[in-house]
């Protein structure tokens, strides 16, 4: 039974993830059509039903899934076939260890809203988005296609340089919730700072958040840090991709802003608290009263707030991503390498120093 | 349960191991080696190492194969060699000593069943305890070997002008 | 439950493996990757006399000798990448030190 | 461990800590010297290790068990201290216009000297397998940068990949001892290990274990038969880090064996079995090392040979398990140190800009273009061959002694009998110089002033060992007292 409980929340979320992701491509398009006034997509329909576009995802997915599947001359079949998987695959179990609730009774079980509550959990993190630099890696290996080789190249030497500032940065935010557990660190973030303000972690960690916000970014290779693959001038590592091969990456990079925001609001923005909202409903602070509310209420409430923050963060990755210019190759690494890992070490520094102090 | 994923990682990680020494080309040979350290992730999960299983993949599979990975790539070494390396016999006559010494092992080994794990087994609080108190001295004395580790990367692979 | 002596020999296998490649590949990243293939065989036996004594010391092992690994990986492709660039191979054989 | 043991354990390791400290400001200051400014290197580093050696001669005293027994302060540890920062001296005094003949960087090459000496410290002060090993792993992968320092020259990144290789392997296997005895025993702990293995029966694991660390520390020492790497690594890198090599980090592998064997697998039932290996191991190392040598045609690869041998020589007392034969070690190592860091001295001199130089022939004469030079490389020769009235003598007339004491007559035979064949190899660098008439096309060997004091100090010391050897072996048997105090 307890297996089964894990495999439908696990489920749901691989679900709930794909769908989001496909919506995303379509948020996208949308979002800078906005931008630089124009329409967007509008064509894809079944008779007159258009829905604003929203059926091109649907008609992309076919498109790709149609499409040849093909593989270029002297390249290695085997491993060519692994790439699109091996960058998928971590972006879709990092999500196990995110809570999107808290626990839930029901049936007089309890069941926590999170895939697995590990002991580990930010240390999982780290290990299995590592993971995420051998698909760019072997896709432009495999290829036999220099520009794919240096796309890869690029690619992982960013992410590889990335990587140190995201794990210093959300050090901090380990110190201070004194756990590495994502469930017990979002149960934290539930308390109040003198008495009004959520201990979320961009009020206690301004500079991680920033840091943290923008290494992922740059993980996630999209502009302004872009370099490995600017589709409209440079030439990436899954140039000789088609088909699903191709829209796994697509759907990883999507994928991977959704994980983007998930761990954001997960770790500097309470997760799934709601301002003030308890186990047993509202306690407002200074005193003011309380607000029961029923539990499968309150569980609706934290699910939603969690949804519809991880929703605005992805909304505001696609605003940078539509704003901002694209870096030069060597800002990328010198921003990495000479700015931001310092900046992190420094905040890392001063968190240990303050907490130390504190207590 | 146990049983059976054993059984998986310990086939799955010995062939794989076994062609990390056998493949031609180093590049299937670092994937066999990711592949054989991810089994052994596994079974330090299985032995309540939770921490420990975590690190194995984040630093051998995230950290130490890219690297390999990376120089794989600058090389760009294709299929290095086209015949087998060493004679067949040397390759046979070296499996059979390796055999011998390892059904002598065999018979020496006598370990049984491990009793109940402890409370904080493996976890990070336990392993940071250990770590940070009994022992600190070998953990603070890595930090000079990472320094030298850093010099010698830099200073082996820095092109000179000359 | 599965007795600690299957791990043991588990980690024994790879050692013995990762000790064939070493002595008998000659390309120069393969003999480094066996080199990483003993010390992990090697950190399987920590992990799994750790569960034996119940004893936190051997988690500390294998977090140390996982460093000492990675250091040794950075320096010996470094070394790698040095005689790369000097004789474009990295075939042991063609090393005129390298007779064992 | 609360705050006082920390500050115990800290004041204790402050020698280590002043050589650590001093490789790091090295590395600093390097980025702002100019070529004109660059000897701050050496001074830095001379007032470093000069100050680390008063400071490790302080700690004398009582044994202290520190940081939660991971390491041990007692007198065989100040003994072996004062050796490491004796030999980091000379080594510096050696490199010192070496580095900037052979055009190495400096600031690296001084602090990973310093960094592998600390490593060296901590081999001497570990009280427990895992400070032992992670201090092997500090010093091994610092020689095997040295010793691909030599950017210029490809043999010297070949040397290091070897060297890398081999010393990898053997750490691998000594790892995979540690593991063994870790399961067998429950700890790593030295001390404990002795209490412990008293009386009751010796489980089969150990001495698995115990054969894996021999095999591991025997690579590092480069016994035979897992001595392969040593002839090309030594030939292959800078000759000044030659010369380090054949000094610091056998030695610091000496230092090893006392602790490991003599310390922790001291008990009788376990010595019972190692002791019959480690006496194979040394007559295959004499008997080896001194015959090949023989054939060499370059000195340098006659000298790896060579030292080879000697460790055979240092070997051979580690089988008496007794007090004579661990004091005798320690003047062994001292006196080799000496011996070898002079005549790599004399070779560095020789050998020229771009080390070319290192044939018998190119000894030809030396005593017309340089009388001085190869009188004390005749002087350092006899040492090594084992004449009276050197230190060599003295030396080899310890561990013979301790050996035929304890009724490893055939050992001893051995010893003496290779070490009248090892004449013929170092009679016939002096015949060389002496007999033979110079190439006077070039010209003779350019000897820099702190190479002059490298060779004078050593020239003194193996003189002054051989005179008076009650001195050093007195200072030895003090420092080993306390191994076998029980």
């Amino acid at each position: 039974m307890d297996v089964l409980i894990i495999l439908i929340k696990a489920g749901l979320v691989v679900f709930a993830l794909l769908n989001l992701a496909g919506l995303l491509t379509w948020a996208e398009r949308k979002q800078s059509a906005i931008m630089q006034d124009r329409v967007g997509p509008n064509r894809a329909n079944i008779g007159k039903l258009t829905l604003a576009g929203l059926l091109h995802p649907v008609a992309d997915g076919i498109k790709m899934i149609t499409k040849e599947d093909f593989i270029p001359e002297g390249a290695n079949r085997a491993l060519h076939t692994l790439a699109p998987a091996a960058a998928l695959f971590p972006a879709l179990v990092v999500f196990a260890v995110i809570p999107f609730g808290d626990t839930l009774h029901l049936f007089g079980r309890e069941i926590p809203l999170q895939v697995a509550s590990l002991n580990v959990g930010i240390v999982y993190i780290f290990a299995i988005s590592s993971l995420a630099v051998y698909g760019t890696m072997l896709a432009g290996w495999a290829s036999n296609n220099n520009y794919a080789l240096l796309g890869g190249l690029r690619a992982s030497s960013q992410m590889i340089s990335y990587e140190l500032s995201i794990g210093l940065s959300i050090l901090g935010i380990l110190l201070i919730y004194e756990s590495a557990q994502l469930d017990v660190i979002v149960q934290k973030q539930g308390e109040l700072l003198w008495g009004f303000l959520p201990k979320w972690g961009i009020f206690l960690q301004p500079l991680a958040f920033l840091l943290f916000l923008g290494a992922a970014m740059a993980e996630n290779k999209r502009a302004p840090f872009d370099m490995p693959e600017g589709e409209s001038e440079i030439i990436g590592y899954f140039v000789e991709y088609s088909s699903m091969k191709f829209g796994m990456f697509f759907l990883a990079e999507f994928v991977e802003i959704i994980i983007v925001s998930g761990l954001t609001v997960t770790l500097f923005f309470g997760g799934w608290q709601f301002p003030y909202l308890q186990a047993t409903g509202f306690v407002w602070p200074f005193g003011w009263g309380e607000l029961a509310l029923p539990h499968l209420f309150v569980v609706l409430m934290q699910v939603g707030t969690f949804a519809v923050k991880v929703l605005i963060g992805c909304w505001i990755l696609l605003l940078i991503r539509w704003t901002l210019p694209r870096f030069r190759y060597d800002q990328i690494m010198r921003l990495g390498w000479k700015v931001w890992f310092e900046l992190a070490l420094i905040n890392l520094l001063l968190t240990a120093i303050i907490v130390l102090w504190v207590t | 349960m146990e049983a059976f994923l054993f059984w998986i990682f310990a086939i799955v990680g010995v062939f794989c191991g076994g062609m990390v020494v056998w493949h031609r080309n180093p590049m299937g040979s670092a994937i066999y080696l990711v592949v054989t350290m991810l089994c052994l992730s596994g079974f330090y999960a299985l032995l309540n190492g939770a921490l420990v299983s975590v690190i194995q993949v984040l630093i051998y599979a995230g950290a130490v194969m890219v690297l390999m990975l990376f120089v794989i790539m600058m090389l760009n070494v294709q299929a290095a060699s086209e015949e087998r390396e060493g004679s067949l016999p040397v390759w046979i006559g070296a499996g059979v000593v390796g055999l011998v010494v390892l059904v002598k092992f065999a018979l020496l080994l006598q370990y049984g069943k491990p009793p109940e794990a402890a409370e904080e087994f493996g976890t990070i609080q336990g392993v940071g305890a250990a770590l940070f108190s009994t022992y600190v001295l070998p953990f603070e004395l890595i930090s000079v070997l990472l320094v030298v580790a850093v010099i010698g990367a830099v200073i082996l692979t820095k092109r000179r002008a000359l | 439950m599965i007795p600690i002596s299957y791990y043991l020999m588990v980690s024994a296998i790879l050692f013995i493996i990762g000790a064939i490649g070493v002595l008998l590949r000659r390309n120069a990243l393969i003999v480094l990757m066996s080199l990483e293939l003993m010390l992990n065989a090697v950190n399987l036996s920590f992990v799994a006399y750790a569960r034996l004594l119940n004893d936190m010391g051997g988690h500390v092992f294998v977090f140390l000798s996982i460093t000492v690994a990675a250091a040794e990986a950075a320096v010996g492709l470094a070394i790698i990448l040095a005689i790369y660039r000097a004789k474009q191979t990295i075939d042991v054989d063609h090393l005129s030190l390298m007779r064992y | 461990m609360d705050g006082t043991d920390l500050l115990q354990g800290t004041a204790a390791l402050v020698p280590h800590l002043t050589v650590i400290t001093t490789g790091l400001v090295i590395l600093v200051l390097d980025l702002f010297l100019t070529s004109r400014s660059r000897y701050m290197n050496e001074v830095v580093g001379l007032i470093g290790l000069v100050l680390a050696f008063a400071l490790a001669l302080g700690q004398a005293g009582d044994p202290r068990l520190l940081f939660s027994e991971m390491a041990i302060a007692d007198n065989l540890a100040v003994f072996f201290h004062a050796l490491f920062v004796l030999i980091a001296i000379l080594t510096l005094l050696m490199s010192a216009s070496y580095i900037r003949r052979e055009n190495i960087v400096a600031g690296e090459y001084y602090a990973l000297v310093l960094f592998a000496t600390s490593g060296f410290m901590f081999v001497a002060s570990a009280a427990d397998l895992v400070t032992l090993f992670i201090a092997i792993e500090t010093l091994s992968i610092s020689t095997y940068i040295l010793a691909g320092l030599h950017q210029d020259e490809q043999r010297s990144q070949e040397a290091a990949f070897k060297y890398f290789i081999l010393g990898a392997f053997s750490s691998a296997i000594l790892l995979y001892g540690i593991a063994t005895v870790y399961g067998a025993q429950g700890h790593t702990s030295l001390v404990k290990l002795a209490e412990a293995l008293g009386e009751n029966d010796i489980p089969t694991m150990l001495i698995v274990g115990m054969g894996l660390i021999i095999v591991g520390l025997g690579f590092k020492v480069a016994v035979v038969p897992f001595h392969m790497w040593v002839p090309d690594v030594y030939d292959g890198a800078p000759t000044a880090i030659t010369a380090f090599m054949s000094a610091g980090p056998k030695a610091a592998a000496f230092a090893a064996f006392l602790r490991v064997f003599f310390q922790g697998f001291a008990s009788p039932a376990l010595a019972q079995n190692w002791i019959p290996i480690f006496v194979v191991l040394a007559a295959l190392t004499m008997i080896l090392g001194n015959v090949v040598a023989i054939t060499q045609e370059s000195i340098k690869r006659m000298l790896a040979y060579s030292s080879i041998a000697h460790a055979g020589y240092a070997f051979v007392a580690l089988v008496t398990l007794d007090q004579l034969g661990a004091a005798s070690v320690l003047y062994y190592l001292v006196a080799y140190a000496l011996m070898s860091l002079g005549a790599f001295g004399v070779l560095t001199t020789v050998a020229k800009r771009g080390e070319r130089h290192y044939t018998f022939g190119d000894y030809a004469g030396l005593s017309s273009t340089n009388p001085l030079l190869a009188a004390l490389m005749a002087l350092f020769m006899f040492a090594l061959a084992g004449f009276p009235p050197t230190s060599g003598f003295a030396g080899k007339f310890y561990i013979f002694s301790a050996a035929v004491q304890k009724g490893h007559y055939v050992l001893a035979l051995i010893g003496v009998l290779t070490s009248v064949i090892s004449v013929v190899y170092y009679a016939r660098v002096v015949m060389m110089m002496y007999m033979r008439e110079p190439d006077l096309s070039s010209s003779g060997p350019y000897v820099s002033a702190t190479t002059g004091t490298l060779l004078g100090v050593t020239a003194a010391g193996t003189l002054f060992l051989g005179v008076f050897p009650g001195s050093v072996l007195r200072l030895a048997e003090y420092s080993v007292n306390l191994l076998f105090a029980s």
